[in-house]
């Protein structure tokens, strides 16, 4: 891919967040007027604990080229252990990933509270750099065409 | 035998180099080996960080620099003016990879601030106060020492990370290895001025006196520091502080690491003590009654 | 050993104590080792136990076929015996309702033992009603039970990601791992789940690796490694390494193994407050 | 095809401004399923609302989508919309284009195609919605207040005189909280006991209020409407029944070394004692650390006293079962401790001030005790180390708060208000007494406030210094201040007599765990947080859970029992209908689909999931299941995720849901 | 009075706006009485943007670098680091008093001194005062005007005549080189 092609790609990333913890940090970062780039799309859920493995395969399936995962900090969990849950299935579902060989840096996962919205902006745009700079998840389309 | 890298610094190799006897003397005997940094050079301190903030990191860089290449994880400095230069550099240099590489340059030696930098009272942590004091052959039962740690070997607290920066207790806990006791005082961490010394000696004599009037008043006889300038300020300026404030103090300021070697069988002259200004002969006196 | 196992068997049936037996058979003596579910005493003669006895027969614990026949009794080995404490703990099979017979094993396969058996340290099944036979067999002192894993893993993640290609290529979707493994109990599987389609059906490369990795994480914190999976895909997949992550990962983490222990709590669906997260921000 | 109709709000110019409205209309337009969309500047507006009323009833809507704020915001504004014009209010969706879009993007082509892309995800959605009907939950009319100082008092009081039954659980032997402690309160100096000690009394006596003291919250199950509330009485010894209240038992204790609490430690108390002779119930409590009949067995003097046989050595722990269907928090705040042992590994304690080892360096609640006409000295200001009367007392404010480095970084709120009134108190017992006080800023904006802190300045003579102390020594029998006055720039340094510190205000211990027990969230300091900041401060986001009094943050008298009584009104604004309704997006299962690995049952947080079994008309068993009971279960879909099989679903994140909307990257 | 907000990055780090003036800095002071601002007036004209003001106050050259004010600032501020970096302004700009220009001249001598021995050669230190010409109204450090004044001090050994140097003073020389060099570029940057 030349040069040109690399700035002008822009990533599609999919954020699944919880209801009570990140999807409010970033109505803050909104209500603060945090400025961060617009690829991200918000697929609001309850809680981090509904957020299952497939969803994020799911995701790559239908092009994303990163996928962003973020809840309540530990302790914080509106429905009180759901993050607890979520955190032990990512730990085993990022070694099973690692294993396939699947780029981790196309997967991040995040504590973001309501009252982070600083740490939203800034978090979505590091990631959405990094989505930049890694280009499209070409690994994956390919294996979706 | 453990082995440790030594940096002793200007001051003690300069007017403070009792000091360095006592350090070396007393090392020799508890079988620490110091393995001075080959080729070291001044801190910078107190000149460097009010002039040029990177030649404040370079110049204990080099020395980070040289302790990294000569294969040493701790390393001793004495003088807690250099310690502090030397661990804020480490850990400015442990934060910042950039700042790595930008000291690694200038001083032409790899440095990444890996080396635990550590001081006086440390060293006498890490030997063993058990050890310590199954080896005390003389236990200082004379000795009421007020036990002054100063500015600097607890501050700033965040960068040193050493005890507690206004209740300290270490330098009191190896005084009660030795068999000496300590007593409470107001001034323990309070500043004596050394670095003052320039156009405010009333300033200093003032400071210092009421350091030595509190430990005084507090039942000390005898002080007990572990930083040279301290050391010059309480010592060799008690004449002065006398003459400035008409009052007779006679108070004897040991080096910590005198106290050790002597608990441990030293003599005075082995660890230099004779060479302090005021008389230091407390730890001969008969016990006193408490 | 294999007339003690008859004899047991013999004795079960012929008290009523159970009314099926699951036991390993063999048409002829070259043939290959296959299930028989013995019922009359006299049958217990076609039961055998030999170096080609692979089959994990817990899985046909759960058939509702083999239910129907009754109350079992079944012929485990030791790493069978771990796969047996998982569903008990998932509440698929009622302890009390089985008769385990356990085997003393030393290893399948000939001439070249299997895989993992060279790494297996529950020669002698744990958790059964009664053993048979005794062995001093055990897995080597040190060995890493996850060599092959961390084999692969030196890989660069590109070349692995290129192995797994190569593998699910060939992937026909014939389901014999689901067939095969006793953890695979679900009424409808999530891949014939069609509102929505959770994964694509057709055997398509991402199909295919959505099948894989759904199977894997499925089994994650569950597998036992007795390697049925690997052993019956016909396109001849190595799936047993995806399992073997999973399992070094539970274990790595959170110093869960599958299978061990009925009374540890399953490594999904618990936590614990201090589970490390290095990874998220 | 679907008809759903899209409402994209101009919210003003805030979304206007960088989304272009009229084009993302058009596009949206396009989107198959939508039947029309619709710009408008206020959607939530009255004729906003209008416009979506009329247009679900003219158009046949199926589905609603409103591009705007955040959910959190309006969905409620739009559900009722939709329920008024006759659609399932369950059928609307929100598209953030204002939060997430509008207010973050400044590239007015990237924000109008982001928002066009929300809606189309939003649309996605709701195509894959269901009608869902909200659940209802019978209601158990009788509330649970945990803390009975002055905030758990009034709320129940006001509940009680609503007519409903209240249970007050208290952890100590007396209701009171730490008001029975004070001397006299600001602004006016009215004494503290004289107003709360009728109310104790009247708590007491409440024929609706059931008093639970010396006891402790062990566990909440249940929900919103029937909670199960599980509460250890903590062994009095005392048979509540018998005992009179006499006094014989604690005149007659030989055990008189411990310190007493009530008095923060400045009095020693026996080892049967009532916690203060104003204590509601009057009857005394044995401590089990103190007492040599308890620890040896021998002893046993009270007893022998006790002409209403009373005292029962044997005395256990009880576990007692309350039903509630709501439930308020006062439990209150304890004071920040300089020393250097913390229960929070945040706090340092301050070395500088010697940790508390001076015994003339006391805080504020001490200094109560000190002025307090029922304390230690009678009143009389004396000094714990020899009790003479200190003639220069120095007041440091800000101990502990403000101060990230050692201590909280909030403001303790009130005080500058105790600060100012505890000069007073001193100024009018030790007249040729000198008060010292070092603040930072003053904060006293209540009404009467300012005035009091000025009159303790014009008229009683206290001075301030605004500067903060560096350190406190103790020299000959005096503390040595050292402090500066900023404002003149000089450093100041004051010999005092005695030295009160104005100690930060942190929850009470073991608030964190209670709140964990009630599903209630918590800040970093332990205070727990309300629903919303400004319109819904009592409430918890743990529905049925209402907080109250200093368990909320710092909180003077009147602010605890103004909020105690909003939190009472929200109990009876809840009691006054005859069941809940529930928000219906929770999980269900496929109960034919089911494995019954129960791996959910394993993850539910709220134990809202059962083994169930499956039974023919002939009552056989067909199979196994899990259900959801959907009275406990909040909705949050763990068990969806963990489901193999996919069996669990959630309605309103609903696998096709989500998949719809990710279709529509 | 221009009020321009001053780059945290300025002051070595630390975050000036942290600094609430609530004075404890002042207040353990072991020099605050004698300095003609004290340490928060100090910080206040650093947050009002009044650098050089606060540059040319003597104030700056009274702090003995205790950090006493440091280690009980409740907001972390680091108030030495701040004065170093006024020190380093006013060194940069000669903006300080008249009467403590000779300071300045001491410590840039000092810093000289390293650079070319690698070490402080105390002896050679006072000679470089003495031919500049600075010694007329000068209080010396104590040290050295006890070292030239008392005798003793040699009867003690605590004085060599014949100081030690570094043996790669090349390679001080050229750490000066690229440090002051350095510093240069990030002045004007």
């Amino acid at each position: 891919m030349s040069e040109t092609e690399k700035t002008a790609f822009e990533p599609k990333i999919v954020a699944y967040v919880c209801n009570w913890c990140t999807y409010l940090g970033a109505d803050l970062a909104g209500t603060n007027r945090l400025e961060y780039p617009s690829n991200v799309r918000i697929v609001r859920l309850p809680c981090t604990g509904r957020i299952d493995f497939n969803l994020i395969i799911k995701a790559f399936e239908m092009g994303a080229d990163m996928v962003v995962v973020s809840g309540c900090h530990p302790g914080d969990c509106h429905y009180t252990a759901g993050n607890y849950h979520a955190r032990r299935r990512w730990t085993l579902f990022r070694d099973l990933l690692e294993t396939m060989g699947i780029d981790l840096n196309r997967i991040h996962f995040a504590w973001i509270s309501a009252a982070e919205g600083k740490k939203f902006a800034e978090f979505i745009t590091e990631i959405t750099d990094k989505a930049r700079q890694l280009g499209p998840y070409q690994a994956y389309r390919e294996i979706c065409e | 035998m453990s082995r440790f890298g030594y940096y002793p610094g200007c001051a003690l190799h300069g007017s403070s180099n009792d000091f360095e006897a006592s350090v070396r003397a007393c090392m020799k005997t508890l079988e620490v080996e110091l393995g001075e940094l080959n080729d070291w050079i001044c801190c910078g301190a107190t000149a460097a960080h009010s002039i040029n903030h990177t030649l404040s990191l370079a110049l204990p860089g080099r020395n980070l620099g040289i302790a990294e290449r000569d294969g040493f994880t701790d390393l001793l400095a004495p003088c807690p003016m250099c310690s502090m230069e030397l661990i804020k550099t480490k850990n400015a240099l442990t934060e910042s990879a950039a700042l790595r590489k930008e000291i690694s340059d200038i001083v032409e030696t790899p440095v990444t601030g890996a080396t635990e930098v550590i001081n006086l009272i440390q060293i006498f942590q890490r030997v063993g106060l058990d050890r310590i004091q199954a080896a005390v052959k003389k236990p200082l039962e004379s000795i009421s020492a007020a036990c002054y740690y100063g500015c600097l070997l607890t501050r700033p607290p965040r960068t040193v990370a050493f005890d507690d920066p206004d209740q300290p207790r270490s330098m009191e806990t190896v005084l009660a290895a030795l068999g000496a006791k300590s007593v409470e005082w107001n001034y323990a961490t309070e500043c004596c001025g050394a670095g003052m010394t320039l156009s405010r000696e009333e300033t200093v004599l003032n400071l210092t006196n009421k350091i030595i009037t509190n430990a005084k008043a507090h039942g000390a006889n005898c002080l007990v520091v572990a930083c040279p300038m301290c050391h010059v300020n309480l010592d060799m300026k008690q004449g002065a502080v006398e003459q400035a404030h008409g009052v007779k103090h006679d108070m004897p300021v040991y080096y910590l690491s005198d106290l050790v070697g002597l608990a441990l069988g030293l003599s005075e002259r082995e660890l230099a003590v004779n060479r302090h200004f005021v008389r230091a002969g407390v730890h001969a006196a008969p016990k006193t009654v408490a | 050993m294999i007339e003690e196992i008859r004899q047991t068997c013999r004795t079960l049936l012929e008290a009523g104590t159970v009314n099926v037996v699951i036991a390993y058979g063999q048409s002829n003596p070259d043939g290959p080792v296959h299930p028989i579910f013995v019922t009359k005493p006299d049958d217990v003669e076609k039961i055998v136990w030999n170096k080609q006895c692979f089959a994990n027969l817990t899985t046909y614990l759960t058939r509702k076929e083999v239910k129907s026949l009754g109350k079992a009794a079944i012929l485990v080995k030791g790493c069978d015996a771990r796969s047996l404490v998982v569903l008990v703990q998932e509440s698929q099979v009622e302890r009390s309702d089985v008769h385990v017979i356990g085997l003393a094993c030393e290893g399948v396969g000939e001439p070249e033992l299997a895989g993992k058996c060279r790494v297996c340290e529950v020669h002698m099944p744990v958790g059964v009603d009664v053993t048979i036979g005794s062995t001093e067999a055990a897995a080597p002192e040190g060995q890493n039970r996850y060599a092959l894993v961390d084999e692969f893993m030196k890989k660069s993640p590109e070349e692995r990601m290129a192995f797994w290609k190569q593998e699910f290529e060939r992937c026909v979707r014939c389901y014999a791992c689901r067939g095969v493994c006793p953890l695979c109990y679900c009424n409808q599987c999530i891949v014939d789940k069609n509102r929505p389609v959770v994964i694509d059906t057709s055997a398509t490369l991402k199909g295919n690796f959505a099948w894989n990795i759904t199977r894997a994480f499925h089994l994650a914190g569950r597998c036992v490694s007795c390697g049925e999976c690997t052993r019956v895909c016909p396109a001849g997949i190595d799936l047993r390494m995806l399992n073997a992550s999973l399992a070094q990962s539970a274990e790595k983490h959170f110093n869960y193994r599958a299978g061990m222990d009925p009374e540890t709590p399953p490594v999904i669906g618990t936590y614990n407050a201090e589970d490390k997260e290095n990874f998220i921000r | 095809m679907a008809r759903i109709g899209v409402f994209i709000c101009w919210c003003g110019e805030n979304i206007a401004r960088t989304v272009d409205v009229k084009r993302a209309t058009e596009e949206v337009e396009q989107i198959p399923g939508v039947r029309f969309a619709i710009d408008y500047k206020y959607m939530c507006s009255d004729p906003g609302q209008t416009m979506v009323r009329d247009k679900i009833i003219a158009e046949r809507l199926q589905g609603l989508v409103i591009a705007s704020c955040s959910p959190h915001m309006h969905m409620k504004t739009f559900r009722a919309a939709a329920k008024a014009a006759g659609l399932n209010p369950y059928l609307v969706e929100m598209a953030n284009i204002r939060e997430h879009c509008s207010w973050v993007h400044q590239n007015r082509e990237e924000a109008t195609a982001k928002a066009v892309e929300l809606i189309r995800l939003a649309v996605g959605k709701v195509i894959q919605d269901k009608p869902l009907d909200a659940i209802k939950v019978p209601l158990t009319k009788r509330a649970l207040v945990i803390g009975a100082g002055v905030a758990g008092i009034q709320a129940s009081l006001d509940i009680a005189e609503a007519g409903h039954e209240v249970v007050l659980v208290e952890r100590e032997p007396s209701i009171g909280g730490k008001m029975a402690g004070l001397s006299e309160t600001f602004p006016t100096l009215d004494c503290s006991q004289c107003i709360l000690t009728p109310r104790m009394v009247e708590t007491g006596q409440h024929p609706n209020i059931k008093l639970y003291t010396w006891s402790e919250i062990e566990s909440v199950d249940g929900s919103v409407g029937n909670f199960t509330v599980t509460i250890r009485k903590k062994a009095r010894y005392i048979d509540m029944s018998k005992c009179t209240g006499c006094g014989e038992c604690w005149n007659k204790c030989p055990m008189s070394k411990t310190l007493n609490d009530f008095d923060y430690g400045l009095s020693k108390r026996k080892a049967i004692y009532l916690a203060f002779p104003q204590a509601v119930p009057a009857r005394p409590v044995i401590d089990k650390n103190a007492c040599t009949k308890l620890k040896t067995g021998k002893c046993g003097i009270c007893a022998k006293v006790c002409a209403a046989g009373a005292i029962n050595y044997e005395d256990q722990d009880e576990i007692v079962t309350e039903q509630v269907g709501a439930i308020v928090v006062a439990t209150g705040y304890k004071l920040y401790s300089i020393g250097q042992e913390q229960d929070n590994e945040k706090y340092t304690g301050y070395g500088e001030y010697g940790y508390g080892k001076y015994p003339d360096v006391i805080d504020a609640l001490q200094f109560e005790r000190l002025s307090s006409a029922s304390g230690p000295t009678g009143g009389e200001i004396r000094r714990p180390s020899d009790g003479a009367v200190p003639k220069s007392v120095v007041f440091i404010a800000c101990v502990g708060s403000r101060d990230p480095a050692k201590g909280v970084s909030y403001c303790s709120k009130i005080c500058c208000m105790y600060t100012a009134k505890h000069t007073m108190l001193y100024k009018h017992k030790v007249h040729e007494g000198t008060a010292h006080v070092f603040y930072m800023d003053i904060r006293a904006g209540g009404k009467n406030y300012d005035e009091f802190v000025r009159r303790a300045i014009e008229k009683d003579g206290a001075k301030y210094y605004r500067g903060r102390v560096s350190k406190i020594t103790e020299e000959n029998g005096k503390l040595i201040v050292r402090a500066a006055d900023t404002l003149a720039g000089v450093p100041v340094t004051i010999e005092a007599d005695m030295v009160v510190l104005a100690s930060a205000m942190l929850p009470s211990t073991g608030a964190t765990e209670l709140a964990q027990k009630l599903k209630v969230g918590y800040d970093e300091y332990g205070f727990l947080s309300e629903s919303h900041p400004k319109l819904r401060p009592v409430e918890t986001n743990s529905a049925g859970v209402f907080i109250c009094g200093a368990c909320h943050g710092p909180k003077d008298i009147p602010e605890a029992v103004a909020q105690a009584s909003a939190a009472a009104g929200k109990v009876q604004v809840m009691f006054a209908r005859n069941e809940l309704t529930r928000d219906p997006e929770i999980a269900k299962i496929n109960e034919q689909n089911c494995a019954a690995c129960y791996a959910c049952v394993r993850t539910c947080p709220y134990n809202a999931i059962e083994k169930a079994e499956i039974r023919d008309r002939q009552g056989n068993l067909v199979k196994m299941t899990a259900r959801v009971n959907p009275g406990l279960c909040m909705g949050c879909g763990t068990c969806v995720a963990v489901c193999p099989s996919k069996s669990a679903d959630i309605d309103g994140f609903s696998e096709s849901q989500i998949y719809e909307m990710i279709k529509n990257l | 009075m221009e009020v321009t907000p001053v780059g945290a990055d300025k002051f070595a780090g630390t975050s000036i706006e942290n600094c609430y003036q609530c004075g404890k800095c002042t207040a353990g002071c072991p020099l605050a009485d004698q300095m003609d601002v004290t340490p928060n007036q100090l910080f206040r004209l650093v947050q009002l943007g009044e650098v050089e003001k606060a540059a040319r106050c003597g104030a700056i050259w009274l702090c003995v670098s205790c950090f006493t004010c440091t280690g009980r600032c409740p907001q972390s501020v680091e108030c030495v680091e701040i004065i170093d970096a006024l020190r380093e302004y006013a060194a940069e700009h000669d903006c300080a008093p008249p009467d403590l220009q000779r300071i300045i001249l001491f410590q840039k001598a000092f810093l000289d001194n390293i650079r070319r021995n690698g070490r402080i050669n105390e002896l050679e230190l006072i000679r470089d005062f003495k031919t500049k010409g600075f010694l007329q109204d000068l209080s010396l450090p104590l040290l050295m005007k006890d070292a030239l004044l008392a005798p003793k001090l040699m009867q003690r050994g605590k004085f060599h005549l014949t100081s030690e140097k570094a043996k790669d003073r090349e390679l001080v020389g050229r750490i000066f080189a690229r440090c002051t060099g350095t510093h240069a570029e990030g002045a004007t940057s």
